[in-house]
């Protein structure tokens, strides 16, 4: 049964290490998933230099909504906004390490579109950030 | 354990092929999703299937053999389903793809004819989407009012509000007669009467009733009624709307096309007798033929024995899921409630619960079910919803139990 | 007398489970209704089989795997459509149920909103009643002009007078790409740009080009292309409106219901994104998964093929059918016509020549073939129709021609 | 070929035994089937006691529909209004001695709808008067 949830989704959506709010913040963005109510905000903190020093998220939401928020705020930290803004589909899987369906795809990138819509300062979040391929 | 059950369940779960399959390396298909869309059975397929292989052809123009095959057996089918109904004549039969069109259909052309700014439309706040946005599309257009008969904790619809709008003078009443995620099965036949008592038309939504009870229009009195082929172990993409004969034919057509037309010129066209008239362009044949046989299939069963059993069924998983602790099942009583399960859990998100339930090869639904507002008038994102249809098994809602329970401890 | 054929006609044949079929005691069947609707090859009817027996489930929302099979299923299909059309993004592929609703779509959608009183929209007097009785239908409510260039006695639309029309700055051109009783292959791409020249959006009728020539939306610089399934191999039910995405996306959506939405309170909704916007309620899901499959088969063949064929069956048919006298061909040239034979008998009337012709298992159509004001112009009221796709022979040619020999003189 | 068009309605069709109109009449009505074109008027005098005692019918279309015009008006001569009126879809059935689906039906009943619209002083005929069954 859990082949799909690997242990550490299930950790870390039940003890997530980067849920909270920063205030002040350089970019933060707000998107939710209204097919299941995944709902995820992101504050991020970067130096001059570009490079992210701090970042934290809140909202709701299944298992992958949550535990890959937790996972991508991991993987951001000290790198640089430039390449926080290509990141993709896949480095979203290989951070959850699992294959994931259509509707569960959705839940699972619902923190990296966040993320890069908040980076790019865009007034709302396109699927287009997160998928090259044609989508369902 | 089926006992009870009055039919034989083995003999029915044979006819369905997909019933047979095994997913993920051998575990059995458990298909608890009836709700959204039913199994087929091989009489279905195989009524298609000779369609296309022998008697595929355009209809109702055609004077050589196939036309003329695939015409009788196309009209015989709107012939079935109008007798499972109660129709008066097939003619009150109108083929569309589903019972979302059918809506939209009496909305453009009774709707668009018949209401007026100002105008009151009754619903409820536990319609499926498509008994929602058709009616808002034309209150923006027209200007009309939208009310809502609300839904009690229990899960029922408050009939004392309903009482207080009728004495608004509504023009409509739409309401559905089972409801996709609570079950409950609502007073159609009291609510009707009371609606044609305050002068207004009835609308009922019978994508989950006509599937799952025996609906009798005529018994009813319903004015419309819209319903769906591929929830009643018929085909995709073929729907009916019901409506009476005099209403009917008072109302304009839909789409312009071949088929609804008596005669056109370049400038005018006269409109085609009924069912033709909004049946624009060439209908969806085969799906025809398939809904009829679906129809013909679920009279051989008895529309009374599958209500019977789904009522043991329910029974017995609202029982079973009483004893799990942290879940939370919405909507009324058995008595009031058809064979859906919709519920929470404390520890996990319904999405998660209906992934991990397919691992043990138990195919639930988890969202908002096509129903949004009534998620929001019980505070909750989404729900997990088992359903259940003649073909289920009080052992299926054993494993269920047991697949929930697991998860549970998962996320223990 | 299949050596100019460039492809293997028996291997095609042997597909079609209907064209082995007898007739009549043992008159095996000769298929020349495809105009009408086409038969369909074995990969069509296993593709939806397939989806019936296994992958059963109501679409997008699901988490389960038959619901994750079908969604894939299905939208891997819209792909193919796209590619197969030369689409930019499936998101441009809108399914629809055929034609007709195609075409009324943008009518009640692209047509309320854009066009006001006085407007003009040009046709032509070749239309099928699916591209005629929409525009009506919206020339009356929204008190639009309707003009149409006119039909030379060769068949061919007027082009002259096409560009004066065009002058006096129409909002949209709409005209069959091929003509369904004249077999007349308009310049399309021609058409269409005079169109954007003087300002005005083309709709392509793809009726009857899609299936019998390669079409590509890029090439023609099309605004809308609407074609349907049964005619090119796939199932009924289910046909495409092709749009331009920047058009689809101003569009308002057409019906309300589920899946052509993001969210929805009681009192509003907002719509999805493409292509779901225009897909209201459950879609027909094994029909798309068989036009997918009928694409593909066409693919296999190849549209340059099928169309080489066609003209090949064509030219033999015309010669043939000039050497009989008292049978009028209408329609242009061979060089302008698909593989369309349309014609009146001195003796006989159309209808006792497609049922005398049946007696022979010849299945050809009588009637005004959906365009009414097409033979008013030639001042018939009505035409037998013989019409040929990519498995008919020039044996079959033979027969028909010596079927129609038989009535004459019967009738003599 | 030819075993459904018996002998006859070719004959009858090529050669109409009672083809041509009637003035003054007592009833007359005329109608056509849209689908094919076919067009069909009938006049009748009938005397005081109601017997038909002439007919006659005009109009164009197929063999089916001018043969079985032909033949019905055969058949009404002599007969009384009244059991006219009662006549039904299976009279012309007899009458041509053939079997006919559905579109084929309507060419060879158009001409009994006219006479019975005619008869009954109808001012528009409907497809009820020569169909009891569902209709197609
Ligand atoms: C040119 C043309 N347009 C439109 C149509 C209508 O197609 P459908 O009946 O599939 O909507 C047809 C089919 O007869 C046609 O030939
Ligand atoms: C109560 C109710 N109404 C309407 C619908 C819409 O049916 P369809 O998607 O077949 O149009 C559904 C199906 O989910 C339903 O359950």
């Amino acid at each position: 049964m859990d082949d799909m949830y690997r242990e550490i989704i299930i950790e870390r959506y039940k003890d997530p290490h980067y849920r909270g709010t920063l205030d002040p913040h350089d970019y933060t963005f707000e998107d939710e998933n209204p097919l299941c109510g995944d709902q995820i905000r992101v504050d991020v903190r970067a130096d001059e230099a570009g490079m992210i020093t701090e970042a934290a998220f809140s909202g709701h939401g299944c298992a992958i909504s949550q535990a890959s928020a937790d996972l991508l705020i991991e993987s951001i930290l000290g790198k640089n906004v430039e390449d926080v803004k290509k990141m993709t589909k896949q480095d979203i899987l290989d951070l959850l390490g699992i294959e994931l369906g259509p509707v569960r795809l959705k839940c699972a990138l619902l923190s990296l579109k966040v993320v890069k819509a908040g980076l790019y300062g865009l007034g709302e979040a396109s699927d287009a950030l997160v998928d090259d391929d044609e989508e369902f | 354990m089926n006992s009870s059950i009055p039919f034989d369940l083995q003999r029915i779960r044979s006819d369905f092929p997909t019933l047979q399959r095994q997913i993920h390396n051998g575990v059995p298909l458990i298909y608890l999703d009836s709700t959204a869309t039913a199994q087929k059975p091989q009489s279905v397929l195989t009524a298609m299937d000779e369609y296309y292989r022998r008697s595929n052809a355009n209809i109702h123009r055609g004077v050589h053999t196939l036309a003329e095959e695939a015409t009788a057996a196309y009209e015989g089918a709107r012939q079935s389903i109008a007798q499972f109904i109660g129709a008066r004549t097939a003619r009150e039969v109108i083929f569309v793809r589903n019972t979302t069109e059918a809506i939209n259909l009496v909305a453009m052309t009774w709707g668009r004819t018949q209401l007026q700014t100002g105008d009151l439309v009754i619903l409820t706040e536990m319609e499926h989407h498509s008994n929602l946005v058709p009616w808002q599309m034309l209150a923006a257009e027209r200007g009309l009012r939208l009310e809502f008969i609300p839904v009690t904790d229990d899960g029922l619809l408050d009939l004392a509000v309903y009482q207080q709008l009728l004495e608004q003078g509504p023009k409509l009443v739409a309401f559905t007669h089972m409801s996709n995620v609570l079950g409950t099965i609502n007073p159609a036949k009291e609510m009707i009467a009371a609606a044609h008592q305050a002068g207004a038309l009835a609308l009922v939504d019978g994508a989950q009733s006509v599937p799952h009870l025996p609906v009798d229009v005529r018994d009813l009195d319903a004015d419309f009624l819209a319903f769906s082929a591929h929830k009643m172990v018929g085909p995709t993409g073929i729907g009916v709307l019901y409506g009476k004969e005099a209403l009917l034919n008072a109302m304009p057509p839909f789409m312009g096309g071949g088929d609804m037309i008596k005669k056109v010129t370049l400038r005018t066209f006269a409109a085609n007798t009924l069912p033709h008239k909004f049946e624009a362009g060439t209908p969806a044949i085969a799906e025809g033929i398939g809904f009829g046989a679906a129809v013909d299939y679920l009279k051989t069963v008895g529309m009374q024995a599958v209500e019977e059993h789904e009522q043991t069924i329910i029974r017995y998983a609202l029982e079973r899921f009483a004893e799990i602790s942290g879940v939370t099942v919405i909507g009324p009583a058995a008595e009031h409630k058809g064979a859906v399960l919709a519920f929470t859990m404390q520890e996990a998100h319904p999405h998660d619960v209906a992934q991990l339930l397919d691992r043990e090869g138990i195919a639930v639904r988890a969202g908002h079910h096509c129903a949004m507002p009534l998620h929001e008038r019980f505070k909750l994102p989404a729900t997990t919803r088992a359903s259940f249809y003649l073909y289920n098994t009080i052992e299926e809602v054993d494993r269920l139990a047991e697949g929930v329970e697991k998860v549970k401890r998962m996320f223990a």
